[in-house]
């Protein structure tokens, strides 16, 4: 048997899920924020096939979709940063990494 | 790729994604993201694409975990205190994933474009597939506005992060 | 840069630099007096037909310029502009909180208002009007006193409903020429009116009615008026009941009766139930008032009927008398508004019962007040009287001669002839209530107002006066505006 | 110009300059005021004493000019109003000087001469007005300045109140004059006088329509001379200075009236109809005024009612006899000017003498403390009545003659009136004068300083001779003298007076009480309760359903406030909800869009 882009898209949908649900079922916040990171990693892994699927004229990958998978990851870093600083100004603030303490949002 | 390959790291990656949603302890989901990482850094290889699958080594696997673990030990998290199951809730984000991975299948079933094999690669005889040459020119002559875009985010980023830490310092 | 540019810019570019920090009562004299000053030289060197042009092109792709120009009665709206800011700022009272920015909010009323009446694209037109609305809101709901807060919200909603309404029915009057022949300059427009097809008429002139109505305080968008108007602070009051509401009704001569005649055809019956439940209906919730400051917000509701119903009457005659109505009713509300303000200021309540005798301790007061008075219900000797009087002429003659079955017009003008009966039973009680009697005990302490209100209020009047005893001063310069507007 | 342009403008404007000059710059200054006002009032008899000898003119400037609508400021100097500006120029400069003394103590005498002088200006205007719009502007401003008047001493509540009512009588009147003018005006396309009668033509196609515009701006003259139903506010507004009372509530303003209506005699002319409502008015009003004088104790009040009944007089003459050049209308107004002129003066001398003593029971005896002003007031009260051959009588029996030939009906009543007239005068008289004294205060009683008896004498003299003057003042034809209305007449007279004499003469107290004379016929209460009935419960009405509008105004506010409130349920606050909905809405999206 061969490998086919719906093999890998699956794979990714599936890891995509997974990250979903992390994010649906946990309340910690640090956790959540993995799965976040799953979930954007779950996006590049299907770019990336699509990358290897669409071979161009000169028998190369289209290596657009690499670029952007390249820019995701970076811009994943920096949010990962930002992202991460936040949570330890709101543990400061409230003790907690709970989301469900957290619910100044509420009216 | 061998197929083989494709299904032990596949497995392997959603099997450790299961665990980081699963494990109590983060420091635990923290590690089983790494291996999960690794495995997908794998899965690139399989695909040609052996600079992304270095960055996603060194970045993912390297600095983000890395600061993920630092968080966490800056906290002291411990392990979660077994909480009370708000079962409506688990079943229902349950649901919406598992019906999301429903969908998911249903559409990749009725798309018969995808269920190709990948197509050969058109190397010159003797060369193995430069990639990160191909990358490297691709962003540097098709995207450099957002490149450069990037750079700025990097940089308000940096100082984002700072100013978030410093308030607290006060 | 013509004279005009500088009676529209001086006051807006006076109100950034008293943001910033320019002393701010005393530029903001200097600023009004010089617009006075600049408007009576704009006045004197007037010629004729559209004078003092400037466009500056903003957007011409969409053929959207910033161009000014005033004819006779755009000279007389913004002399009525400039003589209410002049009081306005002169009466205003020692103010606690950021006094700049209160300085600031008022010459943006003035700049606002002037370039609304200078402007001769209808974008601007609207555009400069919402400009001068901003500064009103704010000045309620920052200085006002009541029940502020309320009356700012009220207002707000209700003329930001208002202009709403009023642009769909611009869009719609600029949509309705054909292609080609579509323009934002209010003068083409007017050359061009024989373009709009007549059976759209009347779908576009119920926009414009309702959205100028609402403005204007038209019965049944009114409930807006008097609360406002008794929160307000007295130089927003004076500047929105005397300047600014009369953009409403400017606009209906300038856009609406030129360029729609068949649409008025079509709403006129509506239009003079409407105008007549401001008479009479309107007269009547002012007689029920208890305060003078609720009495006179819904006076001068009342007041918006007549001018409405020159504007129904649609000839020479009821136009050129509701123009000079526009002038006359702004100085006396704006009189009116100064001297409630006073006593406001110096008396803990202004219901009725509470007040008394005032005459005896301030004279001139009394007197002033009388006269004011005098003149919003119509005496001969004050602009209101000559206007009004040209104003029933007007709408009388639109009906059917020598014959006593009256057209519907007629009837309006009965019924507005009666409406100066009840202004008369509102006012004259009014002013027997505050300032005849033996003086009470709260009012015990009351002087007469101090040298700068005094002088802002016989400015008033006399400008008043002047448009009472010699109208033809003012009518020189409505009379052949208006001509060319309903295309003699 | 020449002199006869110049001196009726100088007629018509020295008033209104001195009451500027007054109001502006002597206000403080009360002894200049009053005499600054005086002498206007002077030169303004003078000036139209000349203006007397003038050959008719008529100058004008215009007011208003816009294609379609003219309205004129102009003078028209002819006959009519070369007689009343005698009336006006004349009674005003006595009561100017009177005043001097009168309200010599008052503490806002610039205001008042102020306020006198602008009443002069004001009636002026109207006299020589030579179009409707002109005569309505000094129409009103008459109204004000009698409002100013009555109110001069405002802070009692009492003239407050009488000069609100006379402003408002007035101006529901004025809402008929303006509606007529307007309905003369879109006929005939002219407000002049001289145009209207050029125009008749015109005016006559459709009589209905010219009967309803002469019948509405005879409101006008009802508002303004008082006639029923809008003649309450005269009585009231003896609450203002008795000067006041003897010059504008007496002898000018609301004869302006009388005069309005004799400027357009030539319209009531073509109308019949209207001619006789006119006549009928005037007759109805002089016998209930006649009637609640007889029952009056307030010597100010009794001349009102007085007055009311001699204008009702005019008015039926008018509608009896219009004629262009006044009838004996303007006859009995101007005879009745002096008389009654010459009644308040003696009146407010009396009262000025008793420290404001205005009810004649605490009177009596006055002939023997004040001789002169007795005297004179005698000649006064004969004028008034018809005793032979003072002015009165033949005023009253040109009024009587028109009558008699006209209609049996009002002839009758004309002469009913004549006897109350009789009754009612002597009444006041007997009481008031003869007997001895009632009070303290009438023991005290005095003749008044010269400025004030000179013009009680002039009054006098006048009271006596106006009956005589040349025919051709007042009537465009011939009158005779005709017996058989001069006898009865003279035996009304003495009728009237013979038996007020018989119940008053030694009375202390008023033996006749008939309490719907003595309360007006509860007119007031009347119109009380139909403006608290109908105004104010109208005003109170359409307050609440103002606030309701403002209610529903509020409905859609409260509207958009629930559906806020709704959609502010659904901010619960938990992040992972959140994100719930949302994976929800993705899936259903997808549902929707791949599936469906």
């Amino acid at each position: 048997m061969t490998l086919t882009l719906n093999h890998y898209l699956l794979v990714s949908g599936l890891l995509f899920s997974i990250g979903f649900a992390g994010v649906l079922l946990r309340r910690n916040i640090i956790i959540i924020f993995m799965c976040l990171e799953l979930m954007l990693n779950a996006a590049n892994l299907s770019l990336v096939a699509f990358s290897r699927f669409n071979v161009g004229a000169d028998g190369l990958p289209n290596f657009n979709a690499q670029v952007l998978t390249f820019f995701i990851i970076t811009v994943a870093a920096a949010e990962v940063a930002v992202g991460l600083a936040i949570i330890v100004a709101l543990y400061r603030a409230r003790q907690t990494t709970h989301v469900e303490d957290i619910t100044t949002l509420k009216f | 790729m061998n197929p083989i390959l494709f299904y032990l790291f596949s497995i392997l990656m959603l099997g450790f994604g299961i665990a980081v949603v699963a494990n109590r302890n983060p420091v635990a989901s923290a590690m089983s993201l790494v291996v999960s990482f690794f495995c997908l850094a794998a899965l690139y290889v399989g695909l040609d694409a052996y600079f992304l699958a270095s960055i996603q080594v060194v970045v993912y696997a390297g600095a983000v975990m890395v600061l993920f673990l630092f968080i966490i030990m800056l906290l002291d998290l411990k392990a979660e205190q077994r909480r009370k199951f708000n079962k409506l809730a688990i079943g229902g984000g349950a649901l919406v994933a598992l019906a999301f991975a429903a969908q998911l299948v249903g559409v990749l079933g009725s798309h018969p474009r995808g269920d190709k094999p990948f197509p050969e690669l058109k190397l010159p005889v003797g060369e193995s597939l430069n990639d990160l040459q191909h990358v490297g020119e691709t962003l540097f002559s098709l995207h450099t506005l957002p490149f450069q875009v990037i750079g700025v985010l990097i940089l308000v980023a940096t100082i984002g992060v700072i100013v978030i830490s410093k308030r607290e310092l006060k | 840069m013509t004279v005009l540019n500088f009676i529209v810019l001086l006051p807006i570019l006076n109100a950034i630099a008293i943001a910033c920090g320019a002393p701010a009562r005393k530029s903001a004299l200097l600023s009004a007096w010089t617009q006075l000053a600049l408007t009576i030289v704009a006045m004197c060197g007037y010629r004729g037909g559209f004078a003092y042009g400037s466009t500056w092109a903003v957007a011409p792709e969409w053929g959207l310029n910033l161009t000014f120009g005033a004819d006779g009665l755009a000279l007389v709206m913004l002399l009525l502009t400039a003589i209410v800011t002049v009081a306005a700022v002169w009466v205003t009272p020692k103010i606690e909180k950021r006094e700049n920015l209160f300085y600031a909010c008022v010459l943006l009323i003035s700049g606002g208002a002037a370039g609304a009446f200078a402007s001769v694209d209808m974008f601007f037109f609207y555009a400069f009007h919402e400009l001068a609305l901003i500064p009103t809101f704010l000045l309620i709901g920052i200085w006002g006193q009541g029940e502020r807060q309320v009356a700012a919200w009220k207002i707000t909603i209700y003329l930001a409903v208002g202009s709403m309404i009023l642009l769909v029915g611009l869009a719609k009057l600029y949509l309705a020429f054909p292609e080609g022949a579509r323009t934002f300059d209010m003068i083409e427009m007017t050359k061009a009116r024989h373009l709009i097809p007549a059976a759209e008429q009347g779908g576009i002139y119920i926009w414009l009615l309702v959205g100028f109505g609402v403005l204007i305080s038209l019965f049944p968008f009114h409930s807006w008026a008097a609360p406002a108007y008794a929160a307000a602070p007295t130089p927003a009051a004076m500047l929105h009941a005397g300047v600014l509401k009369k953009f409403g009704l400017y606009g209906l001569i300038r856009i609406a009766v030129p360029l729609l005649p068949e649409g008025a055809k079509v709403w006129m019956n509506l239009l003079l139930v409407l105008l007549v439940a401001n008479i009479l209906y309107i007269g009547l919730v002012t007689i029920a008032q208890k305060k003078l400051d609720w009495m006179l917000g819904y006076s001068s509701v009342m007041h918006m009927g007549y001018i409405f119903l020159g504007i129904a009457a649609g000839n020479a005659i009821g136009i050129t008398g509701a123009s000079l109505l526009m002038l006359g009713h702004g100085l006396s509300i704006a009189a009116l508004f100064a001297m409630c303000g006073y006593l406001r200021q110096t008396s803990p309540s202004l219901a009725f019962t509470s007040l008394g005798g005032i005459a005896k301790k301030a004279p001139f007061l009394g007197y002033a007040f009388g006269m004011a008075a005098f003149a919003s219900i119509g005496l001969p000797g004050f602009a209101n009287f000559a206007s009004e009087a040209m104003v029933f002429f007007g709408a009388f003659k639109a009906g059917p001669a020598a014959t006593l079955d009256f057209s519907s017009i007629q009837l309006a003008t009965v019924c507005g002839l009666w409406g100066v009966v009840i202004s008369a039973v509102y006012m004259l009680r009014a002013y027997r209530q505050i300032f005849q009697g033996e003086p009470q005990a709260n009012v015990a302490a009351f002087k007469d107002p101090s040298c700068s209100i005094k002088w802002s209020v016989i400015l008033l009047l006399a400008a008043l006066m002047v448009g009472g005893l010699w109208p033809k001063s003012m009518l020189n310069f409505i009379q052949p505006s208006v001509e060319a507007l309903i295309g003699k | 110009m020449n002199n006869n342009e110049i001196i009726p403008w100088f007629i018509l404007l020295n008033p209104l300059i001195t009451a500027v000059l007054i109001l502006f710059v002597f206000r403080k200054n009360h002894g200049t005021a009053a005499t600054v006002s005086t002498m206007s009032a002077f030169f303004g008899l003078v000036g139209s004493l000349c203006a007397f000898t003038l050959a008719p003119t008529h100058t004008l400037v215009l007011w208003i000019d816009i294609p379609g609508l003219q309205i004129p400021i102009g003078v028209q100097l002819d006959h009519l109003s070369q007689v009343m500006l005698l009336v006006v120029t004349g009674i005003g400069f006595l009561v100017h000087l009177y005043s001097t003394v009168y309200m010599e103590h008052d503490e806002s005498k610039a205001r008042f001469f102020g306020h006198l002088s602008l009443f002069m200006f004001s009636m002026l205007g109207i006299v020589l007005a030579d179009n409707f719009a002109m005569m309505f502007i000094f129409w009103e401003l008459v109204g004000v300045s009698s409002y100013l008047l009555i109110g001069h001493w405002f802070t009692r509540d009492a003239a407050g109140k009488a000069a609100n009512k006379a402003f408002m009588m007035n101006r529901i009147g004025d809402f008929g004059f303006m509606l007529g003018i307007l309905m003369l005006w879109s006929t005939a396309g002219t407000v002049t006088f001289k145009g209207l009668e050029a125009a008749t033509g015109t005016l006559t196609t459709n009589p209905m329509f010219l009967t309803a515009a002469i019948l509405l701006v005879f409101c006008g003259a009802m508002g303004k001379s008082a006639q029923f139903p809008l003649h309450t506010w005269l009585p009231d507004a003896m609450e203002g200075p008795t000067p006041v009372s003897a010059l504008i509530h007496a002898a000018t303003m609301v004869a302006a009236g009388v005069f309005m209506l004799a400027r357009i005699a030539f319209l009531i002319g073509l109308s019949p109809a209207a001619a006789l409502i006119i006549a009928w008015i005037g007759a109805i009003t002089s016998i209930l005024a006649a009637l609640m004088a007889t029952q009056q104790d307030d010597i100010k009040r009794i001349l009102a009612y007085s007055t009311l009944s001699q204008l009702g007089y005019m008015v039926m003459a008018i509608g009896l006899a219009p004629d262009p050049s006044g009838g004996p209308a303007m006859f009995h107004l101007f005879t009745h000017a002096f008389f009654k002129a010459l009644l308040f003066l003696g009146a407010g001398a009396v009262i000025h003498a008793l420290h404001h003593e205005q009810d004649i029971w605490k009177m009596g005896g006055l002939s023997k403390h004040m001789p002169k002003t007795t005297v004179t007031f005698a000649i006064g009260t004969a004028a008034l009545t018809g005793f032979p051959l003072l002015a009165g009588f033949w005023s009253k029996d040109s009024i009587l003659a028109a009558a008699s030939e006209k209609s049996t009906p009002l002839y009758i009543i004309g002469l009913c009136v004549a006897v109350l007239t009789a009754f009612y005068m002597t009444r006041l008289f007997v009481v008031a004068f003869l007997g001895k004294p009632r009070t303290e205060a009438a023991h005290h009683g005095h003749d008044c300083p010269a400025r004030m008896t000179v013009p009680l004498l002039i009054l006098a003299v006048l009271s006596v001779i106006a009956g005589f003057v040349p025919e051709k003042w007042f009537f465009s034809a011939h009158q005779h003298f005709h017996w058989n209305i001069a006898i009865p007449a003279t035996i009304a007279f003495a009728v009237g007076t013979a038996i007020a004499f018989k119940i008053y003469s030694g009375k202390d107290k008023d033996p006749i009480r008939v309490s719907a004379f003595r309360n007006k016929f509860y007119l007031d209460e009347i119109y009380g309760a139909i403006v608290a009935g109908t105004q104010d419960v109208l005003a109170y009405i359409a307050n609440a359903v103002d606030s309701l509008i403002s209610g529903i105004v509020r409905l859609a506010g409260m509207a958009a406030w629930g559906v806020g409130f709704l959609f502010r349920l659904l901010q619960f606050g938990n992040v992972q909800g959140y994100s719930f909905v949302f994976g929800l809405g993705v899936v259903g999206l997808i549902w929707f869009v791949v599936f469906k």
